[in-house]
C-alpha cells in the first residue's frame, strides 16, 4: 500500500528509484534541471520514461522494460494530481470553475463542487476573486488559485512543483500552515527550493542532484546532517568533503580540517564530509597562531546582511559575523581573510 | 473608462499589401453593384422561384453545416490529437474534396449513391432513393464543405495546442469531460470560423449539387443553381440575384458571429 | 417517378408529377410548355430539372427518375440510346443555326464569317467539344474560313458573356441566344450559317412511371402550341 | 529510444463519427477510381491537350498561392491585429468571394479588369491587356482563393495571441521585427494550411476562369477546364483525368507539408 | 533626467507616483495582487492608464488625462525593457537566439548578438544549454534564460518582475552577485518578495499595498524602521500600530505599549508604530508581575524552525526562543502566554 517509483528518463540524464508509504509527504529538493519536474511528470503519467515501473497502492500505473507487460494509465485514470510549475488556469472558466472541475470531474453535483472550490478559495485567501477570468489576477492570485485546484480534487497522491513559487511574504506563512494541515493525512510529493518548506511540510527529504538522488532520510536529519553540497547550501550549513586520514579531514586540496566525527566512527580513507554552521565561523585577517583550530585562507567574494547579523561569503564558504566586527575589520569583496573554525564546532561523517 | 491593455502595432508598410488585396477582392464586389438592375432587383427578390431557391439554399446549407461539424469536429479532433501509421495520406485525401472540380464530385456521388453506385443496391433495398432528392443537395454540400471545417479545425486545434488539457486530465477528468469543458471551448473561435467557411462554400456550391441532386424547383434547385438558369435568360438578372446571395451570406455571417468574440 | 416534394393530399390524380430534363438552352421554352401542360392537365404537374445536356445524362445513367428527355444536340441523345434509356424513339422538334453576335454597336464593325478570319477581331467561339463549336467548326470549314478565336468556350452562354461584357468583338452563338439576349447584342446573320443545322431531340424515358403523360408531354412539344413557344423563341422547326 | 511526452486521450466514442465522416468523404474518391478506366489513363495522361492544362494549372495555381500570400498575409495581420470601426463588415466582404458563384465571380472580375470595366480604360491606356490571358486566369484564380488564406491565418493569428509579440516589443523590436521575427514563425502552420487550402482552391478553379479568362489551349484552359470539356464527348475520360489532378494535389500538398511538422 | 512615474488604473485600483533618478535601482515590495506589475506594465507601455503620465529622460512615454496631448509611445520604442513575471521565452528560436534578440533588434550585427548573448548565459549559468528550444528547459533554467534575455536588451530602463523566482539556492547567490554587478549603473525597477534582494540589490524601496504607496526610502532605512504592516513582515519585524498617548502607544483593542520614541518625537495623538524584533520577543506562561516591561497576552498559532532557534507565531505577532525553551515551556498550537518586550527594545515612531 504504498507509491513505489522506479524510472529511467534517458535524454534528461534522469534515473532514479524511491517509495513513500501512505499519508508521508515527501520533498523533493534539488537544484534546477535535477529533474524534478520530470519525475513528477513521469508520475502523474505526462511522460512514458524509457524504462520504468511506479505502482500506487500496488496497482501499476506505469510499467515499461520490465518482465511484466507494458502498461500506461492515462493521467485522468491514475488518482494522481499535479500543480505543475506554471498556473495554467484554464483561460475560458472563472478562478471558482477552475477550482470546481476536479471534483466536478470526479461526478460531484455541481453545487457541491462549487460549494467545495469556494472553501479552498478561502483557505488560499482569494475568495474574493471567485468570478474573475484568470487573464484579470496577478501572478501570485493565479499561483493560489492553481493550489487551490490542485488541493481540491483530491486525489490518493498529490504532487506539488513549487507551491508556494509567486506567493509573498505576507502569505506564505499562512498557506504554509494551511498546506501542513491539508497534507498531514494525505501522500504528496513536494518539490521546493525551500529548507522551511521541507522541514514544516514534508516527513522525508529526497535530494535530487543531475538526475541522481544524492540524499534522502529524514527532513530534520537530513537537513542537520547533509551529504551533499547542494543539501548543505539548502540547509545554510558549510561543507568541506574530503577523505578520512589520521583522524581528520583531508580535501582534495590537500588541506586539513579537524573536526568531532560523529556516530559511526568513519575508517581510514573513507570518503567524509566536514560540516558547520557559518555561526561557527570566526574571521581574522592574519592567521592565528598555535591553537587547536582550524584557519582555512579566503577570498572573500561578498557581503550580505542577514537577520542583523553579516554573513560573509567566499566562492565555497560562508561565516556570519557581527556588523561591528565586519567593520572593524574593514571586509569588503576581495579582501583575503582567515575562516578560523573550532574543532568541536564542525561535524564529520561519512558519506 | 478603464486602463487598455496596449497591442502591438502592425508595421506600417504592411497597410499597403493589405489595402491593395482588400481593393482586389471589394472592386468586383463594387462593380457588380454598380451593374445590377437595382429597379428589377426586388421584382426578382419576390419572385417565387427565388423564393423557394433562397429558402431551400438557406434550409440545405445549415444543414450541411451541422452535419459538417458532427461529424468534422470528430475527424479534425483525431487527425490533430492521435497519431497512427497514414495519418498524413488519410489528411491529404481527406482535402481532396477541395481540389476535385465539384462535378466531378458530383460524379463521384453519383458512382457512390447514385442507383448503380457501390451503395445503391444497398439503399435500393432498404427503399432509399438518395440521389436528386433534397437529401442529395444536402449531401453535396457536405461533401465539398467538411474539408474547410476539418483543415481550419484542425489548424486551430493544434495551435491551441495540449497543456491545458494536460492539466484537465491531472485534475481527473476523463476524455470525453476534457473534449466537453476544455478542448471544445478553447477552440470555439476555430470552430467558428471553419463553420462559417463551411457554411459559405454550402452556400455558394453549385456543381456538385447540380450533378447529384438535379434542378428541380423547390426540391433540389438552390439559389446558385437558380443564377446559373436565369443566366441562360437574362445574364443581368443572374447578377441581380447573386448578389442576394451575397446579402444573405453577409447577414448569416453576421449573425452567426455576433454572439463570439472573434470569427 | 416522383419524390416527397409533393406531399400534397388529395385526390389520385393530383399527387402525379411528371419530371422533365431539359437542356438549359430550353430554359425559357420548356417552362412556357410545361405551364401549357398543366393547364390542359387537371393535377398534374410538370417539374423541369434544367442543365447541360451532358450533366443530365449522366444523371439519367445514373437512374435519376425522369418522364421525359430534350436533348441539345443528337450526340448526347444517342449516349442515351446506347443504353437502352429510352421509351420510344427520340423524334426531333426544333433547329438552330449560328449567328454572329456583336456588342451594340458593333465596334469592330463585323459584317459576315470573312470578318472573323484574321487577328485584329477578338473572337470567342464554342469548342468543338460542345454542340456549338461542332457546328460552327463545320460552318468554317465549308466556309473556308481559318478562324483564330481568342478563347473556345464550354457553352453559348460563355460565349455571348463574353460579347455582353464588350470583351470580345465577336461570338458566334445560335440565333435564339441572340434573341435572349435582347438589347444587350446585336446579330449579325451571315448565309454560311446553312451548311451547319442544330437539331434538338426529344424523347420519354423507359423508366417513365407515366409513360402515357410523358408521351402527351413530347406530343405537346410537337403540336402547334409548343412549336409556336419554340419559333418566338427563335428556333426553327425541325428538318 | 527515449521519454515520450504523453498525450490526452481522446473519447473512444469520438471514433465512430470520425470514421463515418472520412467513409463519407473517401467513398467516393473510391467510387472514381473503381469507374476510372485504368487502360486508358495513361494515354490520357499523355496526350499534349492534357500535360498543356496541366502544366498550366500548376503554373497559374503556384502564382496565385504566393499572390495570395503576398496580400493575404498583410489582410489577415490587419484583420487580427488591428481594431478600427467597420472591421467587421470589412472582414464579412472579404469573404464573399467564397459564397459567390464562382461564374459571378468571373462576371464581377470582368466587370472590373475587362475592357469596359472599371478599371478597363485605365489598363487600356496603359497597354494591358488582361482578359484571355494567362494573366487572367492567375487573377480569378487568386480572387476565389484569397479568402481561404485569411481566413485561416486570421484565426491561427487569434489562437497564437499577442504575448510574445509583446515581449518582442520591450524587448526593443520594433513592428517589421516582431513581425518577421516573431509573429510569421509562430503561426507558420497557420500560414501553410491556409496556402494549402488557396492552393487547393486554385487548383480546382473552373467557374470564374471559365468566365473571366476563357479556354484557349496552353494559355488559359486549365486542367478543370479541359476536363469540362473532355467531359462533353468523354465522361469517362474526364473522370479519369480529374484523377490525375487528385494525384498533383496529393503530391504537391504532400510535398508542400515534408518541411513543416504540422499542416 | 529622471524616470517619472504617475498614473491611474482604476479598475485594477492601482493609482501612484513615482520618480527614479538615473542608475538608481529601486525595489518595488508588496503583497499578491498590491498593483506591482501593473505599475511595469504601464511604464512598459503594455497597459494605457485611464489618466497618467510617464517620462524618462524628459522624454514624454505615455500622457493621458493631462494638459498635455495625449500620448503613447509603443512599447518597442520606449528603450524600457520588461522582464515580465512569466519568462515567456520564444518558443520557435534556440536559448541563444532568444537573449540575442534584444541585441538583434536593436541593430547589432549576428555574430556581435550572438557573442553577446552567449556572454549573459555563462553570467546565469546556462551556457550549456544554449542550442535547446525553451520546450526543453527546466522552469528554473527558462527563468536564468528569461533574465538572461531581458539583461541583454541593454535598454535605458530595465524593469524586472521577480527576476529570482523559480531559482534554487545553489544559483540564487551568484545570481544576486552578477545582478549586483549588472544594474550598479543602471536605471531599474525590481519587484521582488525577499528582503534581501532588496537589500542587497535596490538603492531605494516602494512598498507598494492595494494599490497606494505605503512606504517608501532607502532601502536600508526602510527595512529597519518600517511604517506599514507588510514592510515590518518583509522585514521579519514585529509592528504594533496605535496613537501616542500619554507616552506610549495605545492600541485600537486599548492596550498600552511602552518604548522609546524615536527623532521626531511623537505629538499626543499621532498615528505611530511599535516596532520590535522577534528576538527582543521573551515568552512567558504567567504574566511577570510589576516591571516595567510590555506583557502581551497571546494565543499561539504555530511554531516554525529558524536559523537554529524556534520562531513562536501567534496571529499577528512572532517571537523567536532557542528550541530548549520552547521544550520548556512545553508550547504547542493553540497554547496561550505572554510575549514579554522590554521598553528599550521597542521602537515608536510616526507613520
Ligand atoms: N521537454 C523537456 N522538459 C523539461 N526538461 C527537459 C525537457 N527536455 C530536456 N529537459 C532537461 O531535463 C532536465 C530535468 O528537468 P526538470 O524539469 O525535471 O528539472 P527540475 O528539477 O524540475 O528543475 P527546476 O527546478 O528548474 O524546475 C533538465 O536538465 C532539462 O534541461
Ligand atoms: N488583466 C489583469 N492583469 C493583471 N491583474 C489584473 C488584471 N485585471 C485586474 N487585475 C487586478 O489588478 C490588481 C493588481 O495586479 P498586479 O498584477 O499589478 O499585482 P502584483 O502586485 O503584480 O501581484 P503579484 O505579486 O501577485 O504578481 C490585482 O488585484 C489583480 O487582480
Ligand atoms: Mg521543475
Ligand atoms: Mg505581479
Amino acid at each position: 500500500m504504498t507509491f513505489e517509483y522506479e524510472a529511467t528518463v534517458a535524454d534528461r540524464g534522469v534515473d532514479l528509484a524511491f517509495d513513500i508509504a501512505p499519508g508521508e509527504t515527501v520533498a523533493l529538493l534539488g537544484p534546477n534541471g535535477a529533474g524534478k519536474s520530470t519525475v513528477l511528470a513521469v508520475t502523474a503519467g505526462l511522460l512514458r520514461p524509457d524504462v520504468g515501473r511506479v505502482t500506487l497502492d500496488g496497482r501499476p500505473l506505469t510499467v515499461r522494460g520490465h518482465r511484466e507487460r507494458d502498461l500506461h494509465v492515462p493521467p485522468h485514470d491514475r488518482q494522481v494530481s499535479l500543480l505543475a510549475q506554471e498556473p495554467l488556469l484554464f483561460p475560458h472558466l472563472s478562478v471558482l470553475d477552475n477550482v470546481a472541475f476536479g471534483p466536478r470531474s470526479r461526478g460531484d453535483s455541481r453545487s457541491g463542487s462549487r460549494a467545495a472550490a469556494d472553501q479552498w478559495l478561502r483557505e488560499v485567501g482569494i475568495e474574493e476573486l471567485a468570478d474573475r477570468r484568470p487573464a484579470q489576477l496577478s501572478g501570485g492570485q493565479a499561483q493560489r488559485a492553481a493550489v487551490a485546484r490542485a488541493l481540491a480534487a483530491d486525489p490518493k497522491l498529490l504532487l506539488l512543483d513549487e507551491p508556494m513559487a509567486a506567493l509573498d511574504v505576507a502569505v506564505t506563512p499562512a498557506l504554509r500552515q494551511t498546506l501542513r494541515r491539508v497534507l498531514a493525512e494525505r501522500t504528496v510529493v513536494l518539490v521546493t527550493h525551500d529548507a522551511l518548506d521541507a522541514l514544516l511540510l514534508a516527513d522525508r527529504v529526497i535530494v535530487i542532484d543531475g538526475g541522481e538522488i544524492v540524499d534522502q532520510g529524514d527532513s530534520s536529519e537530513v537537513l542537520a546532517r547533509p551529504r551533499s553540497r547542494f543539501t548543505a547550501q539548502i540547509a545554510g550549513l558549510n561543507m568541506i568533503p574530503g577523505t578520512w586520514r589520521d583522524h581528520a579531514v583531508l580535501t582534495a586540496a590537500g588541506m586539513r580540517v579537524e573536526g568531532h566525527p560523529g556516530d559511526p566512527q568513519p575508517h581510514e580513507g573513507d570518503p567524509v564530509v566536514a560540516v558547520f554552521p557559518p555561526s561557527a565561523v570566526s574571521v581574522f585577517l592574519d592567521a592565528p597562531g598555535g591553537s587547536p583550530r582550524n584557519a582555512l585562507e579566503v577570498t572573500i567574494t561578498h557581503l550580505e546582511p542577514h537577520g542583523g547579523q553579516i554573513r560573509v561569503r567566499t566562492a565555497e564558504l560562508s561565516a556570519e559575523i557581527t556588523a561591528q566586527a565586519a567593520a572593524e575589520l574593514d571586509l569588503a569583496p576581495g579582501s583575503r581573510a582567515f575562516f578560523v573554525i573550532k574543532a568541536t564546532e564542525i561535524a564529520v561523517y561519512g558519506t | 473608462m478603464t486602463g487598455q491593455p496596449v497591442r502591438v502595432g502592425v508595421p506600417t508598410w504592411i497597410f499597403f499589401p493589405a489595402v491593395a488585396g482588400a481593393a482586389f477582392v471589394l472592386l468586383p464586389l463594387v462593380a457588380i453593384v454598380l451593374r445590377t438592375p437595382w429597379s428589377r432587383f426586388f421584382d426578382l427578390l419576390g419572385s417565387q422561384a427565388s423564393q423557394e431557391a433562397l429558402l431551400l439554399s438557406l434550409r440545405t446549407s445549415g444543414t450541411s453545416t451541422l452535419l459538417c461539424i458532427a461529424f468534422g469536429v470528430p475527424m479534425a479532433l483525431v487527425l490533430a490529437r492521435t497519431s497512427f501509421r497514414g495519418q498524413g495520406i488519410l489528411r491529404s485525401l481527406v482535402l481532396l474534396p477541395l481540389v476535385l472540380p465539384p462535378v466531378v464530385g458530383g460524379i463521384a456521388l453519383l458512382y457512390t449513391f447514385g442507383r448503380r453506385g457501390l451503395l445503391g443496391e444497398t439503399f435500393e433495398v432498404l427503399g432509399i432513393q438518395v440521389a436528386f432528392s433534397t437529401t442529395a443537395v444536402v449531401l453535396a454540400q457536405t461533401f465539398v464543405a467538411m474539408p474547410f471545417l476539418v483543415v481550419s479545425l484542425e489548424g486551430a486545434l493544434r495551435t491551441a495546442g495540449q497543456k491545458y488539457e494536460v492539466v484537465a486530465a491531472t485534475l481527473g477528468a476523463g476524455p470525453t469531460t476534457v473534449f466537453r469543458r476544455v478542448t471544445l471551448p478553447l477552440v470555439l473561435p476555430g470552430l467558428a470560423s471553419g463553420a462559417v467557411l463551411a457554411f459559405a462554400r454550402s452556400l455558394g456550391e453549385f456543381g456538385a449539387t447540380i450533378t447529384f441532386a438535379g434542378s428541380l424547383q423547390g426540391v433540389t434547385r438552390t439559389l446558385p443553381l437558380e443564377i446559373y438558369l436565369l443566366r441562360e435568360t437574362d445574364a443581368q438578372a443572374a447578377v441581380a440575384l447573386s448578389l442576394v446571395l451575397v446579402v444573405v451570406a453577409v447577414l448569416v455571417i453576421g449573425f452567426a458571429r455576433q454572439g463570439k468574440a472573434s470569427l | 417517378g416522383s419524390d416527397g416534394a409533393d406531399g400534397a393530399e388529395g385526390t389520385g390524380v393530383e399527387d402525379t408529377t411528371l419530371t422533365v430534363y431539359a437542356a438549359s438552352s430550353l430554359t425559357a421554352t420548356f417552362e412556357q410548355i410545361g405551364e401549357e401542360f398543366e393547364a390542359s392537365h387537371d393535377g398534374v404537374e410538370v417539374e423541369l430539372n434544367f442543365a447541360g445536356s451532358s450533366d443530365l445524362v449522366a444523371q439519367l445513367q445514373e437512374g435519376a427518375p425522369a418522364d421525359v428527355f430534350a436533348s441539345a444536340d443528337e450526340a448526347n441523345m444517342e449516349k442515351l440510346t446506347a443504353e437502352g434509356l429510352e421509351g420510344a424513339d427520340p423524334v426531333t422538334f426544333a433547329s438552330n443555326t449560328l449567328e454572329i453576335a456583336v456588342p451594340p454597336g458593333n465596334p469592330a464593325g463585323v459584317q459576315g464569317l470573312d470578318d472573323l478570319a484574321g487577328d485584329d477581331v477578338n473572337l470567342v467561339i464554342c469548342a468543338p467539344e460542345v454542340p456549338c463549336g461542332a457546328a460552327t467548326q463545320k460552318v468554317a470549314e465549308s466556309a473556308g474560313v481559318e478562324l483564330s478565336p481568342v478563347s473556345e468556350e464550354q457553352s453559348v452562354t460563355d460565349v455571348l458573356a463574353k460579347v455582353t461584357t464588350g470583351e470580345a468583338d465577336a461570338g458566334l452563338v445560335y440565333v435564339t441566344d441572340v434573341i435572349a439576349a435582347g438589347e444587350d447584342v446585336e446579330g449579325v446573320e451571315f448565309p454560311e450559317s446553312s451548311s451547319a443545322v442544330n437539331v434538338y431531340p426529344v424523347a420519354t424515358l423507359a423508366d417513365s412511371e407515366n409513360a402515357d403523360l410523358a408521351q402527351e408531354f413530347v406530343d405537346l412539344v410537337l403540336a402547334e402550341g409548343g412549336q409556336s413557344i419554340l419559333q418566338d423563341a427563335g428556333f426553327a422547326q425541325a428538318p
